[in-house]
């Protein structure tokens, strides 16, 4: 029997793959946005979770807002990355410190 | 009984110092003459508050209250007692003595300048006036802004650590003061009113805690020793005039804290710490008398020499009699004469000679003899000769202090010895002897406006020698009843 | 162990298998590629917690808009695939441990008795039941607000994009709708008057 | 009569602000008689004064109250009896004497009028002094003397000696003052006032006490600390150190403050204060064994000294030796008789020197002196007067007092009186042999000035730069010497009513179980017989032995003072050394001042202070700031990671908790 | 729930409609105006915030008005921190208005995303759902993200914006996991029937404070406090300096607004939970910030850090309102009202210090480094004071605005027993004192670098003098803006 916990555990292991993604990976930015939304997708289980065990739709409501505001940042990030890729010919996040102290 | 009195004191300058600033540095004998202006009229409005003291009323005289922060009742609470009424007179007075001194000596920025003093001068009036805590702290810290400038800019060549050495030094204290402060508040049950303070009952940890505080900012202030050595590097950096209020008035405020603040507030802790007060003030006699003996730089030593008069005054409050409490109050007083003549009479030698150090001169009374009688005078007032201001308060609180204890009478009285070695060593180095040099041949007496200054200081500090009556006369009332709220415990 | 259960469990693996490898994959290529499959499988997961619209949109949005974007840029971008790869293994140890601390924590946490299935019993929907018709109902009356907001949210992400990316190259033509409209009829025609042709002389 | 007493001080102190602030409008003659006619007018009032008192009034009154607080009333105020009266005369003569005799002492020193008002302003402090009803102005006049001390020692402010000898004045009187003014807190403490008639009055409660916190007996400690003052004025052992270097100061200030007046101070407060000295043996103990080491081991120093000046100085301290053993005997009347005799016939010995001094065009040593009796024989003829006197010689007037002194001395019942008796007596020996090397070497011998033709670069801005034979001084300085000397002569032969005539009254109090001079009195029957008696004691035959001997080594066989010195040369060294004192207080005491002060502001203000707490704490604050820089890396990986680790901890914390 | 759509109450929103109309109408004029009438633009844009101001105010009332099915909220609250976000939008624009002309970055999409992040802001501010939360949040950030890259061609600029935007998604994603979890456990979004559902127990605490945590990660990350602190000097150094003065100022009162719905309307039945999670995060901050602040060079970084601090201040507050675990409504209001009067008073001073470092600034120049204040007094003595004047009211100097807010906030926590709390926030404020007296130092005991004449638009002079005159009135008379503050909130909550 799956029951609501089985989604929310699962969903905490999404979100924490997404968050060690992003310290983990050192290289590519690329791969840091889709770190991102696996964060976002294991944010979305969880509403999408409760709301069907709550009976109650406001969570799927916020899953279809999530879905969009996550595909407009998608937008803005790789518009900055393609900007960033244009100034530094690179992508490799170790190259993004000269901000720093 | 409402009056403007106080409020004119404090504004009055501040106010005055709007059309210095507009005016600018380029109209410089304008702004002269303008900030020597509103420096007489700030004194001016002062006396008033001499001359229409009550001297049998005890409370607080010329009191002026309004709501200023309804939202954490604080008040626009202004009033003086015996105690603090002299310290208005005395800031009034070396106001007008310091825009003197700065009058030729100042070419830069002397608008700035002038303004920065007729601020100070003000800021320094609303400590002394304020019976409402927060009023008191803000104006004590303000004033910590103009002496910035003042060392910072007009400064000698280390002036930007000394500055902020001084700044950081007393912010450090001050800040602690604002939490005991605000604890005091919530206790007082919302008031900032420094006389209801005064009614306030407290548990000894507390006492002792906000005693603590309280005493790191005003020994800063004082300055007294280990939190001293700001002092030193404040002085020998600050223009002379800086130093002459430094001196004159700034150390005063720590002092003054302790009487207004601490004393009666905190009764029973005063009493509890009262032997690590008077131990740490002794140390500034003796050990500082000592320091200063051997200082190579007439400033530093001067600096010094303050250091160790203001250990009286912290010794005087804390023995808890009438003589000592009076007599450091009195020693305030003096040392604001003495101190401020010191600093000028080096300021003198130093425009001439740009040079602090003992070793550049020697001889100067050959080339400077009128200068070098009032330098006499006001280094035998410096270490305490009968008829002159310096020796009253030290008198009254030597008595005290035997009164009190015999051994603390006993080192408190080393300064009899070490205040002459290091004053008039200095001064034989300084101003006797065959001239040392090219340069202190060339040197040229005082002129007129000089006379002046040191004139009226000259006259200060004998008349206070020879008749102190007038200034103890009004500091009796307040000083009895302070007395015996101290003697009361608030457990 | 029904179906459900079932097919929960290989989702669940896939998906979390998958999004292992986009973050591990040495190729960004590939890493988009595992996105996309773990999409799907979340897209399944949500069907069987009978959210159709949201897993049909997840598909619709996500793999078939936003992923070919970032496949899109992928390509666009010149990547030495080779050198991203360096230095992976050297901050994995630190990376893993708080990431499985993390996750052990959470999952603690979430695991408890408090969402299982008493006090949240699994809810069996009417069989005419529409999960698209009732969010669309809301959507457009209590969530009309947040439906505009999100309006305004893609519309700053294109401003975004066309402030951050837009290049008027210099050798390119283009147009000017600003100058196309702008333009006075005086300037399209020139008249140009030309003085009567000289007798030769 | 209060108006009397008020100009009495007053008179010289307006003379000392005309001549001071405005000498240099009324020019030097105007400084002269403004400040004579001050004077003068201050010692006519002062024997007015002396009438009256003798006709039985005496005086206690306020002028003014200078501050009262915590129940302490401190006045400004005159008592006038016999004792101040005797120091009034005795203060006001000898400073116009000298006054007239500055004006040719003086007369080419471009500080004319600064001298002039210095030495007004000095008499009226001493007035004030000594006419004092309470502890307060006391000081105050006390402190001032010191003040004028300093000032007049450091004259010629040129002189590296002289300014070096003033600042040592200053600070050794500090360091008395420092003594006396604990008395006076002690009095003030628990007394509760620092008016004489009232303290005096509480005198046996005083007694009864002891000091709450030293557990010392009250009236000791009272008692010492008002002597350690009077040590440092009349430059007892080891305060003595200031007196012979003072002799930087003009002659005249020789004279006028440090043989004659200020000097006096000490024995003048200690007999003032009789009353409550009677109450303590230990501090009359004290005091009797501090006079006596004084009296004698200044003396032997005054032996090997060649400066004219200093000869003079040593013996001074030597007297003011006796004085103060007097006082330990309780024969205060005996001391301030002594006092009196001594004032003249020091005043004397330092305006001949003095003469001497102007004669040689500057010079004081002695050795380079000899045989001037027959060119300045009014002044060899009022220093021999000087000389006799000093060395106790009947009919003089030293005799009178110093016997007095001698005998209450031996008569003392306290400790230590023993010891002084004896010292004295070997003091008496010493004094004769001091006071008569120095008139054989100055004015007998040979004429040994002739030889140190260009010696006069020393005080280049006084000598004259020619060789003329010495001859008399003018009149301005043999008159004050001529009346001087009559006194020096005469003043013994009041002995009987000032000592045992009861003068004093009630002026001096004296306990009932010290009998010394009740005991003299009852011997005492005229001068006459004194003096015949005294021809026979002991005292006399030592002093005429000591002078003998000066004969026998200076005018008989001038050769053997070398010999002398070379085969006791550690002694000669000794006493040439003074004992070591200046050497040890230079060292010790200056040397270890600046020591301590350099320690304690090196290692306490700029090491531990400013270096480890301040600048510490600011380098420290500086490199946290560093540290934490460096977690700002620049890398996005590790912002996230510190935000997770941030949100890991919160997690961890909050989960455990609830 | 609603069967059939009904038009909501629009009137509490109209200054939100008025602002997206009016985008939408400048979007389409400078498309057609072009580059050479800019100004026209940027006067619409001015019109634009006034306009909106005219409406807030006009809608200010005593009491809350709910409206959009409870997902918006009108009360005085946001009536007075719209004001004051308008107001500040508009200072920015002025005063950054020369210096994007002089990069060539004043593109009609600068205006148009200032106009976004500024209905973002009223959102967030008005919002009564973690909906509307969230939606105007991300308006915000997004835009913020978009205007900090607006300097494309400059690698500082883009890679800040990198950075903000990758932990700003981050910090979303944390804040959205807060938000299911809260949503799981109570089951709605709407905060009064959150707060409801806290207070009456009916939700598990375990998995609310599981939440809480994550909710307040997100909350941090917003106002920049440790450890959630370190994209604010990248950020702040990288972006062009108009858009630094932008984000350093109005998204503080936004950022405050979330925290105040979140954690006080809706989440108060944790306070016990928050308020230790909130001292521990002031505290670092207060220090870090401060160290940090110490060792830079930079003068936007150095405002960076006094920006961590401060808000580290501000936490100080918002976490006294209950001492121990008694409610005292007074304690409450004094240390909220504290928290908001921190708030308003940092823009205002934090408006005046970029705006003098903007005033510095010219064509082809960044007067970012403290070097470049070197003299200031010299080239002009009042643009000194004002800096002088903003320098020690950012250090808690009296007689400015900065020390009022400090004192409030102490106030608060002492109150709350945190004295500990409170003598840590002042020592570090001594080390803070350091930095902002070396910018005087600069400008006063130094003698000048550069003598170039300061030049700037007639509108920035007046503006900057009043804002500096206005940080000095404030501190004169500081019960207004206090009042104002209590007022507001008192009525609100």
């Amino acid at each position: 029997m799956i029951a609501l916990h089985h989604y929310l555990v699962l969903s905490a292991l999404l979100f924490a793959i997404g968050v060690v993604g992003i310290f983990l990976n050192r290289k590519n930015l690329i791969v840091l946005l889709m770190a991102i939304e696996l964060m976002l997708l294991a944010v979305n289980m969880n509403f999408v979770a409760f709301s069907h065990y709550l009976n109650d739709l406001a969570g799927q409501l916020f899953v279809f807002f999530i879905l969009t505001v996550a595909a407009a940042e998608s937008g803005i990030g790789l518009a900055i990355l393609v900007v960033l890729f244009r100034n530094l010919s690179t992508i490799d996040v170790d190259k993004l410190d000269s901000l720093k102290g | 009984m409402n009056s403007y009195l106080l409020s004119l004191a404090i504004w009055v300058p501040i106010i005055g110092a709007v059309p210095v600033l507009v005016l600018g540095s380029e109209r410089r004998e304008l702004v002269r003459w303008l900030a020597l202006g509103v420096a007489i009229a700030g004194f001016v409005v002062t006396l008033p508050l001499y001359t229409g003291f009550d001297r049998q009323f005890v409370g607080m005289q010329f009191v002026e209250i309004a709501p200023w922060i309804p939202r954490f009742n604080v008040q626009y609470f202004l009033g003086v007692d015996g105690i603090s009424v002299l310290f208005i007179l005395l800031n009034a007075f070396v106001t007008i003595l310091v825009i003197m001194a700065g009058w030729d000596v100042i070419e830069q920025k002397v608008a700035q300048y002038m303004a920065a003093f007729l601020i100070m001068s003000g800021l320094m009036n609303g400590i002394f006036a304020s019976l409402d805590a927060v009023l008191f702290y803000v104006f004590f810290e303000a004033s910590l802004i103009p002496m910035y400038i003042i060392i910072g800019v007009w400064g000698g060549p280390n002036r930007v650590y000394a500055a902020f050495k001084f700044f950081l030094y007393t912010l450090l204290g001050s800040l602690l003061m604002l939490v005991a402060l605000l604890y005091l508040f919530l206790q007082a049950g919302g008031s900032f009113n420094l006389l209801e303070w005064h009614q306030l009952r407290l548990t000894m940890a507390p006492q002792i805690l906000i005693f603590i505080a309280f005493l790191v900012a005003f020994a800063v202030k004082v300055p007294m020793w280990p939190v001293h050595t700001w002092l030193p590097d404040a002085h020998v950096e600050a223009p002379t005039g800086g130093s002459v209020v430094l001196a004159a008035i700034m150390l005063k405020l720590g002092a003054y804290g302790f009487v207004r603040i601490s004393l009666p507030i905190l009764p029973d802790a005063s009493h509890y710490l009262a032997p690590m007060m008077i131990g740490l003030s002794l140390i500034a006699v003796v050990y500082i008398g000592f320091v200063a003996l051997v200082q190579a730089d007439m400033k530093k030593l001067i600096a010094y020499s303050s250091i160790s008069h203001m250990g009286f005054v912290t010794l005087g409050f804390f023995i808890f009699n009438q003589l000592g409490i009076e007599g450091a109050l009195v020693q305030m007083i003096s040392h604001g004469f003495v101190s401020a003549a010191m600093f000028l009479c080096v300021g003198v030698m130093y425009d001439r000679m740009h040079s602090r150090q003992i070793a550049d001169y020697g001889g100067v009374v050959n080339t400077m003899p009128k200068f070098a009688a009032f330098f006499m005078l006001f280094a035998m007032a410096n270490s305490g000769l009968p008829a002159t201001s310096g020796f009253v308060g030290e008198f009254m609180v030597i008595l005290g202090a035997v009164k009190h204890n015999f051994w603390v009478g006993f080192a408190a009285a080393t300064t009899l010895i070490l205040g002459a070695a290091y004053t008039l060593w200095m001064y034989k180095r300084v101003v006797f002897g065959a001239v040392a040099n090219d340069h202190v041949a060339g040197l040229t007496d005082i002129g007129w406006r000089e006379t002046l200054i040191l004139t009226l200081l000259a006259a200060a500090v004998l008349a206070m020698g020879i008749y102190p009556f007038p200034f103890t006369d009004i500091m009796h009332a307040s000083v009895d009843n302070l007395l015996k709220h101290v003697a009361v415990s608030k457990l | 162990m029904e179906l459900k259960t079932v097919v929960f469990y290989v989702f669940a693996a896939i998906m979390l298998f998958a999004a292992l490898r986009v973050i591990t994959a040495r190729n960004p290529v590939h890493a988009v590629l595992y996105l996309v499959l773990a999409f799907f499988n979340a897209g399944g997961l949500w069907l069987t917690l009978q959210a159709e619209f949201l897993a049909i949109a997840l598909i619709m949005v996500y793999v078939g808009a936003v992923m070919v974007l970032f496949l899109f840029v992928v390509m666009m971008l010149d990547i030495d695939i080779a050198r991203l790869r360096q230095g992976f293994w050297s901050n994995m140890p630190l990376a893993v441990t708080l990431g499985v601390l993390m996750a052990g924590e959470m999952a603690l946490v979430l695991s408890t008795d408090y969402f299982g299935t008493t006090s949240f019993p699994d809810q069996a929907m009417p069989a005419d039941y529409s999960n698209t018709k009732e969010l669309g109902r809301l959507l457009f009356t209590a969530y009309v607000y947040p439906f505009e907001l999100a309006s305004v949210i893609l519309l700053v992400a294109i401003i975004a994009a066309v402030v951050l990316t837009l290049r008027r190259r210099k050798d390119v033509r283009h147009l000017d709708p600003a100058a196309q409209i702008a333009v006075k009829h005086t300037d399209r025609i020139r008249v140009v008057k030309m003085a009567a042709e000289k007798e030769p002389e | 009569m209060k108006t009397l007493y008020l100009i009495i001080p007053f008179a010289p102190l307006v003379g000392a602000i005309v001549a001071g602030l405005f000498g240099k409008a009324i020019g030097r003659a105007g400084a002269h008689w403004v400040t004579i006619v001050g004077v003068a007018v201050s010692l006519v009032c002062s024997v007015l004064v002396m009438q009256d008192v003798l006709a039985g009034n005496t005086f206690n009154g306020t002028l003014y109250t200078w501050m009262e607080a915590g129940g302490l009333k401190l006045e400004i105020g005159f008592l006038v009896d016999r004792l101040t009266a005797v120091m009034m005369i005795v203060v006001t003569f000898v400073s116009l004497m000298v006054h007239i005799y500055t004006i040719g002492y003086m007369a080419e020193d471009p500080g004319y009028q600064r001298f002039f008002s210095y030495i007004s302003l000095f008499t009226f402090s001493m007035l004030m002094l000594v006419m004092a009803n309470n502890f307060l102005q006391l000081f105050f006049g006390w402190e001032a003397v010191g003040l004028v001390s300093y000032l007049l020692i450091g004259f010629w402010y040129t002189r590296p000696t002289a300014i070096y000898a003033n600042l040592k004045a200053f600070l050794v009187n500090r360091v008395g003052d420092f003594g006396f003014l604990m008395g006076i807190g002690l009095i003030a403490a628990y007394a509760g006032s620092l008016d004489y008639a009232t303290v005096f009055a509480k005198g046996n409660d005083l007694a009864a006490l002891t000091e709450t916190v030293t557990g010392w007996p009250l009236i000791t400690a009272v008692c010492i600390g008002l002597f350690i003052g009077a040590m440092g004025k009349s430059a007892q052992f080891p305060l003595h150190v200031w007196l012979p270097d003072s002799m930087e100061g003009p002659t005249p200030i020789s004279a006028l403050i440090h043989a004659a007046t200020m000097v006096t101070a000490g024995i003048f407060m200690v007999s003032r204060m009789s009353p409550l000295f009677e109450l303590s043996d230990t501090a009359l103990s004290f005091v009797i064994v501090i006079g006596a080491i004084t009296a004698l081991f200044m003396a032997l120093i005054a032996i090997v000294q060649t400066d004219i000046k200093r000869v003079v100085a040593y013996s001074t301290l030597s007297q003011l030796g006796y004085m103060t053993a007097a006082l330990g005997a309780s024969a205060y009347s005996a001391a301030i008789f002594h006092l009196m005799t001594h004032a003249f016939f020091k005043a004397v010995l330092f305006l001949g020197a003095g003469s001497v001094i102007i004669a040689m065009h500057h010079e004081q040593d002695m050795r380079r002196m000899g045989g001037l009796r027959k060119y300045m024989p009014i002044t060899y003829l009022t220093v021999l007067i000087g000389a006799i006197a000093n060395a106790g010689l009947p009919p003089f007037a030293g005799f009178f007092s110093k016997d007095s002194i001698i005998e209450a001395v031996q008569l003392a019942n306290i400790p230590g009186a023993t010891f002084a008796y004896f010292a004295l007596l070997a003091g008496v020996f010493v004094g004769g042999f001091y006071s008569f090397r120095l008139v054989f070497f100055a004015f007998h011998g040979k004429e040994r000035f002739r030889h140190a033709g260009g010696h006069h670069g020393d005080h280049g801005d006084h000598g004259h730069g020619h060789h003329a034979e010495p001859h008399e001084s003018p009149k301005v300085v043999t008159i004050p010497l001529i009346l001087l000397a009559i006194p020096a002569i005469a003043a013994g032969w009041v002995i009987g009513p000032m000592l045992f005539g009861g003068y004093f009254g009630e002026a001096i109090f004296i306990g009932g179980n010290h009998h010394a001079i009740a005991h003299m009195q009852e011997e005492f029957h005229g001068v006459i017989p004194m003096i015949l008696h005294g021809l026979t004691a002991l005292p006399f035959w030592l002093a005429v032995s000591g002078a003998g001997t000066a004969w026998f080594l200076y005018i008989k066989r001038p050769d053997l003072p070398a010999v002398i010195k070379k085969k006791f040369a550690t002694v000669a060294m000794i006493l040439e050394e003074k004992y070591g004192f200046d050497r040890f207080n230079d060292w010790f005491l200056a040397g270890g001042a600046r020591m301590v002060g350099r320690g304690l502001w090196k290692a306490g203000d700029q090491g531990l202070i400013d270096g480890i707490a301040v600048n510490g704490s600011a380098k420290t604050i500086g490199r946290f700031a560093g540290a934490v820089r460096l977690l700002q890396s620049g890398h996005i990986y590790q912002y996230a990671f510190s935000m997770i680790l941030g949100l890991f901890v919160l997690m961890t914390l909050w989960l455990g908790r609830s | 729930m609603l069967t059939n759509f009904v038009v909501p109450d629009l009137y509490p929103a109209a200054a939100e409609l008025f602002l997206l109309t009016m985008a939408c109408v400048i979007l389409v004029v400078d498309l057609f105006a072009g580059s050479a009438r800019r100004w026209l633009t940027g006067s619409l844009t001015l019109l634009t915030l006034v306009g909106c101001a005219v409406l807030t105010y006009w809608n200010f009332g005593d009491n809350a008005s709910l409206t959009f099915a409870n997902m918006f909220v009108d009360d005085p609250l946001a009536d007075f921190l719209k004001l004051l976000v308008y107001a500040s939008v508009i200072v920015v624009l002025i005063y950054g208005r020369d210096y994007m002309a002089e990069r060539d970055l004043d593109k009609g999409e600068y205006y148009l995303l200032v106009l976004f992040a500024t209905l973002g802001m009223m959102v967030m501010i008005s919002a009564y759902n973690l909906l509307a939360i969230y939606l105007g949040l991300e308006l915000l950030s997004l835009s913020l993200y978009a205007m900090v890259a607006i300097d494309r061609d400059s690698p500082r600029a883009t890679e800040a914006a990198m950075k903000y935007f990758v932990l700003g998604a981050l910090a979303s994603g944390l804040l959205l996991y807060g938000m299911s979890m809260i949503y799981g456990a109570t089951g709605t979004l709407e905060l009064g029937l959150v707060a409801q559902s806290v207070q009456e127990g009916v939700a598990n605490r375990t998995i609310l404070t599981f939440g809480l945590v994550f909710l307040v990660a997100g909350i941090a990350f917003k106002l920049g406090v440790v450890p959630f602190h370190l994209w604010i000097p990248d950020v702040y150094h990288g972006a062009p300096t108009a858009v630094t003065l932008f984000i350093s100022s109005a998204p503080k009162l936004a950022a405050f607004a979330m925290a105040l719905r979140l954690l006080v309307s809706s989440l108060f039945g944790l306070a016990e939970q928050w308020q230790t999670m909130l001292m521990l995060m002031a505290v670092l901050s207060i220090g870090i910030g401060n160290l940090a602040a110490i060792a830079q060079t930079n003068i936007k970084r150095m405002l960076a850090y006094s920006a961590i601090s401060h808000m580290g201040f501000m936490l100080l507050a918002l976490m006294s309102g209950v001492a121990g675990s008694e409610v005292d409504p007074m304690a409450l209001i004094n240390a909220y009202s504290s928290a908001m009067y921190y708030s308003v008073a940092y823009v205002i001073m934090s408006l005046g210090a970029f705006g003098m470092v903007l005033l510095l600034s010219r064509a082809g120049y960044e007067a970012e480094n403290l070097e470049d204040f070197k003299g200031l007094n010299k080239r002009s003595p009042w643009f000194a004071a004002v800096m002088m004047v903003l320098m020690l009211s950012m250090a808690g100097i009296p007689f400015f605005v900065g020390f009022f807010a400090k004192f409030a906030v102490l106030l608060a926590a002492v109150a709350a027993k945190h004295v500990v709390v409170a003598v840590v926030a002042v020592m570090f404020s001594l080390v803070g004192a350091y930095y902002y007296l070396r910018v005087i130092k600069l400008m006063y005991f130094d003698p000048p670098a550069d003598s170039a004449p300061i030049r700037a638009g007639f509108d920035v002079r007046i503006l900057l003098s009043a804002n500096g005159i206005a940080v000095a009135l404030l501190g004169l008379f500081p019960d207004t803006l206090m009042m104002l503050c209590t007022a507001t909130l008192v009525r609100s909550l």
